[in-house]
């Protein structure tokens, strides 16, 4: 209805491969580009960063990751949390024992650490498939989690057995501890989860997607054709691991601030963010900001609607939101199993054909 | 015999019982997953959400109390009696039939033909919605659970005398004799009578040759006019049942709370050890994933990895195990064909 | 004939416009072409460059002056440069039609003696082929898609690119000889062959010069103010004289780019990519797109559809007034931009209208409200009224003076003229030179002041000074009661409507009128499916009663149409058949570009003809039809007869 | 027979190479079950080889044999001179192997460029950094690929889906695209598994069609099998007979028309 994309033709295959090839679509994504970073972060306040966007930004970044792993390379993992826990306290060893390098530097070297983390927890993946390997993954989120509760190391010998983010800073502005201004820590993320987006959406397009998508849709036609399974799923999750490091590493230092592993990176956080992706949509990077943004906005919506208007105690909305979201969950599988990516892609569909029908 | 011998061996007899209660769960898995393919991770809640209805219907509880006083703005809490232990367990086995219905009808009945990575992500939503309604029907606040058919017939609690004092001495003076909980001895030949008894209902009956049939085959189980639907109720119906049992034994020794759903997560190594296709796998499994994990945490973990090793052991076994047999132990061989 | 300025800015060849762009519009596209998913494209000095090339290859090849250079193929970039070089060479590009069966082809290659022919790809390779034997003058082919040739004897064959290879290669040699040879061109040398696909006997070669392509390109490209910057799609046959003066004359003149779609298939997804600013298309290709969006609107949903009807109605009433820049109340005009954001906008974007600013249909009538429909979207489509022999423009409506019963006013240096049998003649620069090798027929068309007959009936509007063309003028007849018999304009009345696709009427010389009629297999099948009307065949749904009642009423509409027109009162349908298989061009009862060859079908059909007007209620008859492969065989059927209300009115002599 | 040494000119005057694949007393067993037993043969560059036989012949393991997703228990493979090792289907590919499959094996959740373009994959070397930059390297590599893609696309004829989702293709064209994809490795050798399998009589037509042309234009050696002898007859230029497992004829289609084995084999013995 609102496209016009006559006289919209590629002349080449760069122009043919880009990644919104009409007009109209790319116009919106500059658009939402430009408010994210340059509107949004002049009228915000601790509350909003704090309970939605700080929470959907870094959400984004690791539903990003697993549905690499899950949506695109169609290896299921249930360790989200284990992972998103190493990339945490990667973290926090990076920022207690290197207290004047920038921040950006620590969330990435986190990221990589979990990487290598997560091929290491991968390799079993070359024997085993389906659920089995699912539940394999759970090995890696009970071990880890137990890892960094048992070893002080981990916790530089804390007594509380916590870990609590100091104040850093990157380019002088300080982006974690208390006194971090609203607007700093939401830039800080903003930037991280544009980068993940474009490098998952770059990854995702080109031969490696393909090969991932290949192993996915049917392996052995995959490694026919000639693709060397063990690189390509290894591959899988040293990307997607990198991006659940990174998300866990804002989490904990950007976001939380103070963490105690079992609470906050437990398995129910592998499963919401497995949710995630199932509500967003597998195989779509716009699905993974989707499913964030939905499963952020729940609970509040909830909250507000409960708590504050009809003055329920918080528990029964607790329970409430786990009927929901479970209900959610087997709706979707069982209505759209393509989430609500694939909702958007039909009535974009719809839309560029209308006023015809199909 | 030296003590830390016989304390290992304790270690041992305690890892038993306790698998013995790992395959019990791990049977409701089996059971689903060889007559619908479906890998149901909602077991564990569905032990829960069992024992706390059985908690329930005992004292009287109404259900949703909550719900009700947050939105009309009373106070009620109970009916005010209490239900002997065998009705209330006889009406517990008709809600988990009603929950079997309900889950086959409103779910699995649309998710027919689905890969089986659907289905399990499937009841993982289905262990949220579960654990949900459990909470708001009955409050999450955690419960007691005691059976009691008649004076003197209740759960046992605490450590059996009997054996303790048959060992006492065995390992000379510092050695009190074997700590064994009666609970677990209970809990153990419960749960070898449930299987001889799923085992002979497969065997034996009608339904239980129909269970097989659906398993082996589904179109050649429908040609010879098996109703898929009603088995899949069926195998339900029974996996709800062994989750009650599983919920009892565990809600008698640790209380009616949300951990009782992790159980289910131990169950799973005991699978993919056992394979998810074979009862005597689950049975195998669980004893050595129950016995595996007590004398590691006993022997290694507790001494010099800080303890609480059982969290991951099983996992890591199971792990280590798979990539040399991913078919697990009495699972079929997988094959791959062009 | 005549003399206009010798050559507009002293441009007197088409060589010498195509250097002018070179140099003028150097970067600019000058041609793309849909292939292997993206739009190639070629700016103008690239294509100077690949043209060069080829005509200097030609030129190694052996092609003198004067010879004829045959090209066949579907509208691909290559070929347009081919006719480029020819003319480079000082040959004569003579285009065909590439649907042109082997017979057909060895006429036109042997009529104009074409020593060369650039075939398109194997298919017409295989059709020369074929015909060689009969070809004496025939020395080298040039083929363009090299695919499955390579099997083939390359004594005679040679590929496209090789040629340009050995042109690029012997540049240095022969580049002075391809200068000179262009400096000889002058206005007066030809530019272009084309043979008109006669409606009856053999097709003729019509001789265009520099002067009538040039010329003519100059002024409709200034009557339409078109620019250099505008789109075209070339999807006409290359053979037709139209496409020869949009994608080649006016191109050259304007500098604006061509492009070419990748197959008939993806014609229409293409012509949505590029969505161009300048269109043409026959009257029919109008008809079937509209046809389509009707059935597509059907399938929408209730609400859509009710919005859809609102909207179009409100387009109806003012749509046209807007484009002609005629008053409209603001509310409406406010309505107009809510429909335009909701309905039309959309609609012609996923036509691939949307950027369409000068659009034009012409060959046939177009049906009032098939014409209405588009304008009334906002799209500038206009009519305009031209023959071979006038390199294309004889008359065409100026913007804002825009109606579906005319053909519009003279276009500029164009004189008219009406004799009183009411045939139309005109002069202009644009007439063309001759029929080759055919000085008599030339004669008969040509006079010595130049004036041509356009074998056409009409009369000019006396108060907007409109021409309006009724009908063929040899086949404007007189009735027995010497009334004016003028069938084409009873037939386009009937083919105005959806469900009749052709419509052949009789009565010359008879005392009443009477027709045959094709249903529109679309269109019916459609309606059939709607009302769920089972059918095995299209005969089968051609003899259906309620398919027969519909077209009777269709008829029965027409007849009263024509009473009101008393000078033509006396041509009202009194007898129909619904033919029984569609006419056909591969059967020669149409021409090529689809017009009703009346004698052919009158031999043809010659036996219910009869039937129609000896009374007879039906009619038995088995009729031979050529299948696709060239296969013949023969179909059975038997036809009712229907008979239409007509109006009484008293005819008057048409010689008063 | 033919002569072994140089190779040899077909009847439309193709010129046949020298061996590219030799298979030298392969024998096979999946158990007790021998599935081949002592069969030698040979493909040479440039020609259409068909395996034939009547089904559980075993010519779906000998295909499986070549293309090295079986190793056989005796007997050895020899391509491009060497022996060839047990080696992973993977390297198999890259060594210029590509094959389609009897019961198509399409990446269903693709397009159809993207299935094409992962026959390209072989390829493709830009490491994971550079791709995820995407501009420049990957980039260009991405182009560079797609025109050849592009080009297989044209030659089969399957513009007008290039977008489309594979799984919503009919039964033919996946078939087609699937043999887009095997060509766009641009093979030395392509193994086709029963091309022909469950198509109607036109479709059998285009797609005999698009071998030979694919053999004419690119000069790809192709060996196939099939159990429907006409169409394999006027396609191929040498066959191999099988039944049981064993090697019953190898010539020329003519040659092997003659045969009084394979004649038993076809309308003789029927068992399948």
């Amino acid at each position: 209805m609102f496209y016009r994309e006559a006289g919209e033709f590629s002349t080449t295959y760069k122009d043919d491969s880009q990644t919104f090839p009409i007009k109209f679509d790319r116009w919106r994504y500059y658009f939402v580009l430009f408010v994210a970073v340059f509107v949004i972060p002049f009228m915000v306040n601790d509350y909003w960063v704090n309970s939605i966007f700080l929470p959907f930004l870094i959400y984004a970044i690791a539903a990003i990751g697993l549905n690499i792993l899950v949506g695109y390379c169609g290896q299921v993992s249930l360790g989200t949390g284990g992972f998103m826990a190493v990339g945490a306290y990667a973290c926090y060893k990076l920022m207690t024992s290197f207290p004047d390098v920038s921040m950006f530097v620590h969330v990435i070297i986190a990221g990589a650490i979990t990487a290598v983390v997560g091929v290491l927890f991968g390799l079993p993946s070359l024997r085993i498939k389906g659920f089995y390997l699912a539940v394999a993954t759970l090995a890696a989120q009970f071990f880890l989690v137990w890892l960094f509760n048992r070893v002080p190391w981990f916790y530089n010998y804390s007594a509380s057995g916590q870990i609590n983010a100091p104040e850093r800073d990157t380019f002088g502005v300080l982006i974690t501890g208390p006194n971090t201004e609203a607007w700093a820590a939401y830039l800080f993320c903003v930037v991280f989860t544009i980068v993940s987006a474009v490098i998952a959406r770059n990854l995702t397009r080109g031969s490696v997607g393909r090969k991932w998508m290949a192993i996915r849709d049917m392996d052995i036609a995959a490694e026919i054709i000639g693709v060397n399974p063990l690189t390509a799923k290894l591959s899988a999750f040293a990307i997607s691991s990198f991006f659940v490091g990174v998300s866990g590493a804002l989490f904990f230092s950007v976001y939380l601030g103070a963490v105690e592993v079992g609470e906050v990176f437990g398995i129910n956080k592998s499963f919401l963010v497995l949710f995630m992706i199932i509500i967003g949509g597998l195989g779509s990077i716009f699905g993974s900001f989707a499913g964030a943004a939905f499963l952020v906005l729940l609970p509040v919506a909830l909250k507000v609607v409960g708590v504050d208007w009809l003055g329920w105690p918080t528990d029964i909305v607790a329970h409430l939101q786990l009927v929901i979201v479970g209900a959610l969950i087997i709706v979707f599988l069982i209505a759209e199993p393509h989430g609500i990516a694939q909702l958007w892609r039909v009535a974009k569909e719809k839309l560029r054909l209308w006023p015809f029908p199909h | 015999m030296s003590e830390a011998f016989l304390y290992t061996v304790e270690v041992f007899l305690n890892g038993l019982m306790a698998g013995v209660l790992y395959a019990l769960v791990a049977l409701g898995f089996v059971l689903i997953y060889k007559a619908s393919g479906i890998f149901n991770f909602a077991q564990g809640v569905m032990a829960l959400f069992a024992a706390m209805t059985l908690v329930g219907f005992q004292n009287g509880q109404v259900p949703f109390a909550h719900l009700i006083n947050a939105t009309f703005g009373l106070h009620v809490t109970t009916f005010g009696w209490n239900l002997h232990s065998t009705v209330a367990v006889f009406l517990t086995v008709l809600v988990m039939i009603a929950l079997a219905w309900a889950v086959q009808r409103f779910v699995f009945r649309h998710l027919v033909g689905q890969e089986p990575i659907i289905l399990f992500m499937a009841t993982i939503g289905l262990a949220y919605f579960l654990e949900g309604v459990a909470d708001l029907m009955w409050g999450s606040e955690i419960k007691t659970l005691d059976l009691c058919w008649a004076v003197g017939a209740c759960l046992p609690q605490g450590g059996n005398l009997w054996i303790e004092q048959a060992t006492e001495g065995l390992g000379g003076e510092g050695f009190y004799g074997f700590f064994i909980d009666s609970l677990d001895i209970v809990a153990a030949l419960v749960a070898m009578v449930l299987v001889a008894a799923l085992v002979a209902f497969a065997q034996y009956t009608k339904q239980g040759r129909a269970m097989r049939a659906v398993a082996d085959d589904h179109q050649a189980a429908l040609s010879v006019g098996v109703s898929l639907n009603f088995i899949w109720i069926l195998v339900w119906s029974l996996a709800g049942f062994v989750a009650l049992v599983a919920g009892i034994m565990w809600g008698a020794k640790s209380g009616v709370q949300f951990s009782l759903s992790l159980i289910a997560l131990k169950a799973l190594p005991v699978l993919m050890l056992g394979g998810f296709t074979s009862i005597p796998g689950a049975i195998v499994g669980g004893l050595i994933i129950g016995v595996g994990e007590k004398l590691f945490e006993f022997l290694i973990g507790a001494p010099f990895l800080g303890g609480a090793t059982e969290n991951w052991f099983a996992y890591m076994l199971a792990l280590v195990f798979l990539v040399f047999r991913p078919q697990g132990l009495f699972g079929e061989k997988i094959i791959e064909r062009v | 004939m005549t003399k206009t300025l010798e050559g507009a800015d002293g441009l007197t060849s088409i060589p010498a416009l195509l250097h002018r762009n070179a140099t003028k519009f150097a970067d600019a596209p000058a041609y793309r072409e849909k292939e292997f998913g993206i739009w190639q494209s070629w700016s103008w000095s690239q294509a100077l460059d690949e043209i060069e090339a080829l005509a200097l290859g030609m030129i190694d090849l052996g092609v003198a002056e004067g010879d004829f250079v045959a090209v066949i193929g579907r509208n691909r970039p290559r070929l347009y440069w081919a006719m480029m070089s020819a003319q480079m060479c000082g040959a004569i590009p003579v285009p065909l039609y590439s649907d042109a069966a082997a017979e057909e082809m060895t006429y036109t290659l042997g009529h104009c003696g074409a020593k060369y022919v650039i075939a398109g790809d194997q298919e017409q390779v295989d059709k020369v082929m074929e015909i060689q034997g009969d070809l004496p003058q025939f020395e080298e082919m040039i083929y363009l898609d090299a695919r499955g040739l390579r099997k083939y004897d390359h004594e005679k064959l040679r590929s496209y690119a090789q040629v340009q290879d050995t042109g690029r290669a012997r540049r240095d040699d022969l580049i002075a000889d391809m200068k000179a040879r262009i400096a000889k061109l002058d206005y007066d040398s030809t530019a272009v062959m084309l043979y008109t696909s006669g409606t009856t006997g053999n097709p003729k070669g019509v001789v265009l010069s520099n002067r009538n392509v040039i010329e003519t390109s100059r002024t409709s490209s200034e009557f339409d103010h078109l620019r250099q910057t505008d789109d075209i799609l070339a999807y006409l046959p290359m053979a037709w004289v139209g496409d020869f003066i949009f994608s080649v004359g006016q191109a050259l003149w304007t500098g604006y780019c061509t492009n070419c779609p990748e197959s008939p298939e993806t014609m229409m997804t293409d012509l949505r990519e590029i969505g161009p600013t300048y269109y043409f298309a026959p009257p029919r290709v109008f008809e079937t797109q509209l046809t389509n969006v009707m059935i597509r609107m059907e399938d929408a949903s209730k609400l859509k559809k009710r919005m859809f009807d609102h909207f179009m109605a409100h387009a109806r009433k003012v749509g046209p007034d807007l484009l002609d820049g005629k008053p409209v109340s603001f509310m409406d005009r406010m309505k107009y931009k809510l429909g335009d954001l909701l309905v039309y906008g959309p609609l012609k974007n996923t036509l691939g209208f949307t950027r369409v600013r000068v659009g034009y249909t012409a060959g046939e009538a177009i049906g009032p409200e098939i014409f209405d429909f588009y304008r009334s979207l906002g799209i500038n489509l206009k009519q305009l009224y031209g023959q071979t022999e006038a390199t294309v423009y004889i008359t065409a409506q100026p913007d804002g003076e825009v109606r579906s019963d005319t053909v519009g006013v003279v276009c500029p240096g164009v004189e008219l003229k009406i004799e009183d049998n009411g045939e139309v003649y005109y002069r202009s620069p644009g007439v063309f030179v001759e029929y080759y090798k055919n000085p008599e027929s030339t004669a008969d068309t040509k006079d010595a002041e130049g004036w041509v007959a356009t074998g056409d009936a009409g009369f000019i509007e006396p108060d907007t000074g409109h021409l309006r063309i009724i009908d063929r003028a040899k086949d404007v007849g007189k009735m027995a009661d010497r009334s004016l018999f003028a069938p084409k304009y009873v037939e386009n009345k009937l083919k105005f409507y959806p469900n009749i696709l052709e419509a052949v009427v009789f009565g010359n010389g008879r005392d009443e009128c009477t027709a045959f009629i094709n249903i529109d297999l679309t269109a019916v099948s459609n309606w059939a499916e709607r009302n769920n009307i089972a059918y095995a065949s299209y005969q089968e749904l051609a003899g259906h009663p309620q398919v027969l009642a519909t077209i009777q009423s269709h008829v029965e509409a027409v007849n009263r149409s024509v009473a009101e027109d008393e000078m033509l009162s006396g041509c009202q349908v009194h007898r129909f058949v619904v033919l029984h298989k569609e006419l056909d061009a591969d059967d020669g009862e149409l021409t090529r570009t689809r017009k009703v060859r009346r004698k052919k079908i009158e031999e043809k059909f010659h036996d219910i003809i009869t039937a129609l007007y000896d009374g007879s209620r039906q009619i038995s008859t088995v009729t031979e039809v050529t299948y696709e492969d060239g296969r013949k065989g023969a179909i059975k059927a038997t036809l009712e007869i229907r008979e239409a209300a007509v109006e009484k009115v008293t005819t008057r002599m048409a010689a008063e | 027979m033919l002569d072994q040494s140089e190779g040899y000119t077909t009847a439309d005057g193709r010129k046949i190479g020298p061996v590219v694949m030799e298979m030298k007393n392969i024998t096979l067993r999946f158990g007790g079950v021998e599935a081949i037993k002592d069969i030698s043969f040979d493909i040479r560059e440039g020609e259409i080889r068909a395996i034939i036989g009547p089904n559980g012949a075993g010519k779906s393991s000998m295909l499986n044999v070549i293309s090295g997703f079986y190793v056989p228990q005796e007997g050895q493979v020899f391509y491009q001179g060497q022996p060839r090792p047990p080696m992973k289907p993977y390297q198999v590919a890259r060594q210029g192997i590509a094959r389609t499959f009897q019961n198509i094996a399409l990446f269903e959740g693709m397009t159809v460029l993207d299935n094409v373009m992962t026959g390209r994959l072989t390829h493709m070397k830009t490491g994971l950094f550079w791709q995820s930059m995407w501009k420049g390297r990957a980039e260009t590599e991405e182009t560079v690929n797609r025109e050849v893609a592009e080009k297989i696309i044209d030659f089969l004829e399957i513009q007008a889906i290039r977008k489309t989702p594979v799984a919503r293709l009919p039964y033919g064209l996946k078939k087609r695209v699937e043999l887009a994809r095997a060509l766009a490795a641009e093979p030395s050798l392509l193994l086709l598994d029963e091309p022909m399998a469950g198509m109607n009589v036109e479709e059998k037509e285009d797609m005999s069609r698009f071998i030979l042309d694919v053999n004419d234009e690119f000069g790809t050696t192709i060996a196939l099998i099939e159990h429907d002898m006409g169409v394999v007859m006027d396609l191929s230029d040498r066959v191999v007979v099988m039944d049981y497992g064993k090697k019953i004829g190898d010539g020329t289609p003519d040659e092997v028309r003659g045969n009084q084995d394979v004649i038993d084999a076809y309308l003789g013995v029927a068992h399948d």
